[in-house]
């Protein structure tokens, strides 16, 4: 059987993971369209209720997630050199972030719940219409992508088990492409995110 | 095709690419920021959205090596760009004339 | 068991080497087997439906337990039988032997596709003995009605869900197949009109199913948190479902009807004995259903409320559809031209295909004129419509396909009479039980009725007696295909005399499908001289 | 209207007709005419550009030309006259309720014959879809968002009206009529109907309120069962309901039909669905209390 499983290469791998990512950016696009039907349509709500989301988690949030995207970026490159301590090295540091920018997202959330803002919250519901329509999206899109930030971070810390093993080594670097491939899509998604939630006003 | 196999892309981005293309996207994102707190009417909001473009476009032709990869790979992303576009196109002609 | 004609096991015993194994003619029988039971629930579902409305006012059973008949019949029909039908079981079986490849390009993912298939399936079953009951809200699952409901619609939202993610498994694994896979000289117009409609149907898995998955997710959170994004009540508009949703399930519709084309497109020629008419105008037909399939969606929604202009650029895109796949239909007849045409039961039910799906085709014209889909808009001239599209369409293709391969599948011949016998009695059947449902359109009843006037029930019964008929027939040819596993005759390597690979090793294939890969050197109907 | 849609149904059935006959008899005729034992030599024939060419564009011209019938004919059925008569539709589970320009409500809709009826509708729950056969036209009511239709009704006489949007267990009873009067006829009910609705007012004749609400959609008073319980000898009868979880039982009294009515979600009675809408700002106190009465009344 193992003869039928070494049939395919890395080439094939990769393509299948860029589809899955094709597939991830249709995900997101259709909330997107609702995010965009929404926003028109509701305009006024929507700059009102985004500039009372938390702007300087935001920013941060944006900046180091950009920063792991890096750090996924280097490790690829180091790994192909042949450097796999530092590669390790950039790997934790990118699982690392994604840990930091999930407990910002935490810290964000808990401070909306505790002002009572949640989606079905009675206090939410007796708001206006855009606004409860901005904070469900609020929450269903930075929660949905936070979810993919749990799924990446748990791949990267598998990915280093498999580096310390040696199934992961510089000539066979597949997985942890993919790995940093969908880590990148990640970071793509939430670059969209930042302006339209926070960025309103 | 099975002729064309090839067992391992060694093609590397560099590590000094890969450090200018960090720097543009954090100050790209500084820049957004900036724009938001000048501009605050919906052109702001465009603008930002033309820049997270520029930005996902780094990310995804560094970082994820789109330049390195085959035609295909950017007919695709062509693809999904287009198919985005008519979603919304088509649900907007409904929205905003109903 | 009639299962054991296939020797893979890859080192493992029984049941576990087959639920276990990564060999894609395993996983094919797999999925064959999974669907067809799925169809069987249909079906039942199906003629209790029909036995409910035989009669004006209750029958068997009260408007809550037919609501919950006609939805699932729906999300069972939809979701488990058509869009997995031809692709996962016979494109499974058949992808890697018509491109002269091993295996597919990912294996593993390819079982976990069919893992995830059962998954939902047995989900979508679990939601009738769960608390608050089977769902009630059609397979459309149009809010706010589907957020008010306390029926399962969750659970049900949850299995379309988890299906949707093994289609796009399977897409994206035949994508890369197609692509990557090829053997040595089989040029993309090489290629098997078959692999090409897969290839076709693929990209849409992989472009549509996403959005209906997102559409789901929020339908449940919507139903969990109170979103809002759905229901009026905060704001919501429940237009933006409808978008979202048919932005998915119109493609899907060609997710269905693709490869059962493509299955066509195979057999006219191999039994013309010559090549096929118009091979790349097939191919290019094929390629813009599917493009232009996806921008349709909106000719379900010309009464919803949807601006008038939206009605007439939707309007005029669909009615472009129709052009692809009449090309298609005229390409299959013309191949018979000069040709050498022996009708056996594969050509027989292609036949009965092409005269079903070009009424379902036709009538489909009626719906996309704005003006007339005012009138028979969610009225049982729908109803006949898609079931000469989806059932008379890909269903009988599905079945055209089973009579094609399964000599291929298991190595073992049916009864020919007994297969025409089956095709005579389906197709009378069929013709019963959904043409009054035409008239009673254009008459004005509406569907998902419990009870009508009295002024339908002519024609109601009238259908209600074909559903008898098409059962009798389904039962007559099951047998006769099941009893083929056993006590066939051995079927020889190319009992049709086809052309395409898969045909020129044995029947059943062997292990590792092709001993060494073949140099493919001439097109995928040509008669020369073969290559293996 | 329905010359419109027949129009256009009309073209597009002459063309469908046309290609299903040249489809069959081609595929009939081919197979039969090149069979086997008649023509055992196939002819290698790949293709025919010509040919290919002409059942593209052909089809294609055809498709335009329905297109063109089904769109100027839908223009027509959209575009409303001018000096139409209004009536504003609302739609519930499952009933209807048509109010005219005085204010004044009904739940089958009355209207001139001859004269062209804009309707204005809405649904208060879910969606629903306002369809009459007779004319060949259909409109989906909304929660939260106003779409219209405009019919002329040819002459006086009855014609059904169906909701053909699925709306739960009522979906096939919600059923009601288009009353056509001439001219004459319809200005005297307008004219006398205001004074039957004071005469109402003063003692609410409460068969007609429930009919008018929808009560009786779901509600019996003969004792059968529809989607909730039966009105006959509900007063004092002893139920178990479920409240926030949990079950409780109780005699049914004044208070409990009271609650009901205005807060149907607060203990529904076990074996039902929660699905009544609250009438807590669809009826005055004076019409409850009388609900109320008839209810205890009713044996």
């Amino acid at each position: 059987m193992q003869a039928l499983v070494k049939y395919t290469d890395d080439v094939d791998a990769k393509m299948g993971m860029w589809l899955f990512l094709f597939t991830e950016m249709l995900f997101f696009g259709g909330m997107f369209l609702l995010y965009a039907v929404y926003s028109t349509k509701y305009s006024a709500d929507f700059s009102g209720s985004s500039s009372e989301l938390n702007r300087v988690i935001g920013t941060f949030n944006t900046l180091i997630l950009i920063t792991s995207s890096f750090t996924a970026a280097l490790s690829l490159s180091e790994i192909k050199k042949g450097a796999l301590q530092s590669a390790s090295i950039c790997l934790g540091i990118t699982a690392l972030i994604g840990i930091v920018f999930l407990i910002m997202k935490y810290i964000e959330w808990s401070a909306k719940i505790g002002h009572g803002i949640y989606p079905g919250s009675a206090y939410l519901n007796e708001m206006a219409h855009g606004k409860v329509l901005f904070y469900s999206l609020y929450f269903v899109m930075t929660g949905i992508h936070a979810f993919h930030v749990l799924i990446g971070i748990a791949v990267f810390i598998v990915i280093l088990f498999m580096l310390r093993n040696g199934t992961v080594r510089e000539n066979n670097s597949i997985k942890l492409e993919n790995a940093a491939l969908y880590w990148h899509f990640v970071d793509i998604a939430w670059i969209y995110l930042f302006p339209l939630l926070y960025l309103l006003r | 095709m099975l002729s064309m196999k090839q067992k391992e892309d060694t093609r590397s981005t560099g590590n000094g690419t890969l450090i200018f293309t960090w720097i543009a996207l954090l100050l790209l994102t500084g820049l957004t920021v900036w724009i938001a707190g000048v501009n605050t009417d919906r052109h702001g909001v465009a603008v930002n959205i033309i820049i997270a473009s520029v930005k996902a476009g780094l990310v995804l032709f560094v970082f994820m090596r789109l330049k390195y990869e085959s035609l295909f790979f950017r007919l695709i992303l062509l693809l999904i760009v287009i198919t985005l576009t008519a979603i919304m196109a088509l649900t907007f002609l409904d929205v905003l004339y109903r | 068991m009639g299962t054991d004609f296939y020797m893979n096991t890859e080192g493992r015993k029984g049941v576990l080497s087959w639920i276990l194994s990564t060999d894609h003619k395993r996983i094919g029988l797999l999925y064959l087997y999974a669907v067809l039971g799925f169809f069987l629930i249909g079906v039942i579902i199906g003629l209790l439906m029909r036995l409910e409305l035989m009669a004006p006012g209750r029958t068997i059973v009260n408007a809550r337990a037919y609501d919950s008949l006609f939805t699932l019949h729906g999300i069972i029909m939809i979701f488990f039988f058509i869009i997995p039908g031809v692709p996962s079981s016979l494109g499974n079986f058949f992808l890697p032997l018509q491109i002269g490849a091993r295996d597919v390009a990912f294996p593993r993912l390819n079982l976990l596709s069919w893992w995830l298939y059962v998954i939902a399936g047995l989900t979508a079953i679990s939601t009738i003995f769960l608390p608050g009951g089977p769902p009630d809200t059609g397979w459309t699952l149009y809010p706010p009605y589907s957020i008010k409901t306390p029926t399962n619609v969750s659970g049900t939202a949850l299995a379309a869900f988890i299906v949707g993610f093994s289609s796009i498994l399977t897409g994206l694994n035949f994508i890369t197949t197609i692509h990557r896979l090829r053997a040595p000289g089989m040029t993309w117009f090489r290629m098997p009109l078959f692999t090409w409609t897969l290839y076709s149907t693929a990209w849409v898995q992989v472009l549509a199913t996403p959005v209906l998955a997102i559409t789901l997710l929020l339908l449940i959170l919507e139903r969990a948190f109170g979103t809002g994004f759905f229901d009026p009540a905060k704001g919501g508009d429940p237009l933006m479902f409808e978008h979202l949703f048919w932005i998915y399930s119109h493609p899907a519709v060609y997710v269905m009807i693709l490869p059962a084309m493509g299955i066509i497109s195979e057999i006219v020629p191999t039994f013309s004995r010559k090549t096929v008419f118009g091979y790349k105008a097939i191919v290019f037909s094929g390629l813009s259903i599917a493009t232009l399939g996806y921008v349709v969606w909106g000719h379900h929604m010309f009464t919803s409320g949807m601006s008038d202009v939206s009605s007439m650029v939707f309007s005029f895109i669909t009615f472009a559809v129709a052009v692809p796949s009449g090309i298609k239909v005229f390409n299959w007849i013309a191949t018979m031209y000069k040709g050498s045409v022996e009708i056996k039961p594969p050509l027989l039910y292609a036949f009965a295909f092409i005269f079903l799906f070009s009424i379902g085709g036709l009538t489909g014209l009626v719906n996309s004129a704005v003006a007339t889909n005012v009138h028979i808009h969610g009225t049982f001239f729908i109803v006949a419509h898609f079931h000469y599209t989806m059932f008379g369409g890909a269903g009988f293709a599905f079945f055209t396909g089973l009579h094609y391969r399964l000599p291929k599948m298991t190595g073992r011949m049916y009864n020919f009479r007994a297969s025409t016998v089956a095709c005579i009695v389906l197709f009378i059947g069929f013709n019963i039980l959904y043409f009054p449902m035409f008239l009673l359109g254009w008459q004005g009843m509406p569907r998902r009725y419990y009870d009508y006037p009295p002024e339908f029930h002519g024609n109601n019964f009238i259908s209600t007696i074909g559903s008898w008929i098409l059962a009798a027939g389904l039962l007559i040819m099951f047998i006769n295909l099941a009893r083929s596993l056993f006590k066939g005759e051995k079927a020889g390597n190319n009992p049709w005399d086809g052309t395409t690979l898969e045909w020129q090793v044995s029947s059943p294939p062997p292990q590792e499908n092709f001993e060494k890969i073949p140099h493919i050197t001439r097109g995928p109907y040509s008669r020369e001289k073969n290559i293996l | 209207m329905t010359d419109k849609v027949n129009e256009a149904f009309l073209v597009i059935m002459v063309i469908c007709l046309a290609l299903l006959g040249l489809v069959t008899f081609f595929m009939i005729f081919l197979a039969v005419r090149y069979r086997r034992g008649k023509n055992p030599n196939p002819e290698d024939i790949s293709g025919s550009l010509p040919l290919e060419i002409t059942w593209t564009v052909v089809p294609a011209i055809l498709v335009f030309i329905m297109f063109w019938y089904g769109w100027v004919n839908f223009k027509a059925m959209r575009t409303v006259p001018e000096k139409a008569f209004n009536v504003n539709v609302t739609a519930r589970m499952w009933s209807w309720s048509f109010e005219y320009p005085d204010g004044f409500k009904t739940t089958t809709l009355m209207v001139p014959a001859g004269r062209p009826v804009n309707l204005d509708i809405i649904s208060e729950d879910v969606l629903h879809s306002l369809f009459i056969p007779a004319f060949k036209i259909k409109e989906d009511a909304v929660p939260g968002m106003h779409t219209r239709l405009w019919f002329t009704a040819p002459a006086p006489g009855e014609y059904t009206i169906f909701c053909s949007e699925y709306c739960g267990q009522g979906h096939s009873s919600m059923i009601s009529k288009v009353v056509a009067m001439t001219e004459k006829d319809f200005s005297t009910w307008y004219q006398t109907h205001g004074d039957k609705e004071a005469v109402g007012k003063a003692v609410p004749d409460v068969p007609k309120l429930l009919d008018e609400h929808g009560c009786l959609d779901c509600h019996t008073t003969d004792g059968s069962e529809l989607t909730g319980p039966s009105f006959k000898g509900i007063y004092g009868r002893k139920i178990v309901v479920i409240s926030r979880g949990k079950e409780r039982a109780l005699t049914v009294d004044d208070a409990y039909l009271l609650s009901s009515v205005l807060y149907p979600d607060k203990d529904i009675v076990k074996g039902y669905e929660d699905i009544m809408p609250s009438f807590k700002d669809e009826l005055s106190e004076k019409e409850l209390a009388a609900i109320i009465n008839y209810l205890k009344e009713l044996k």
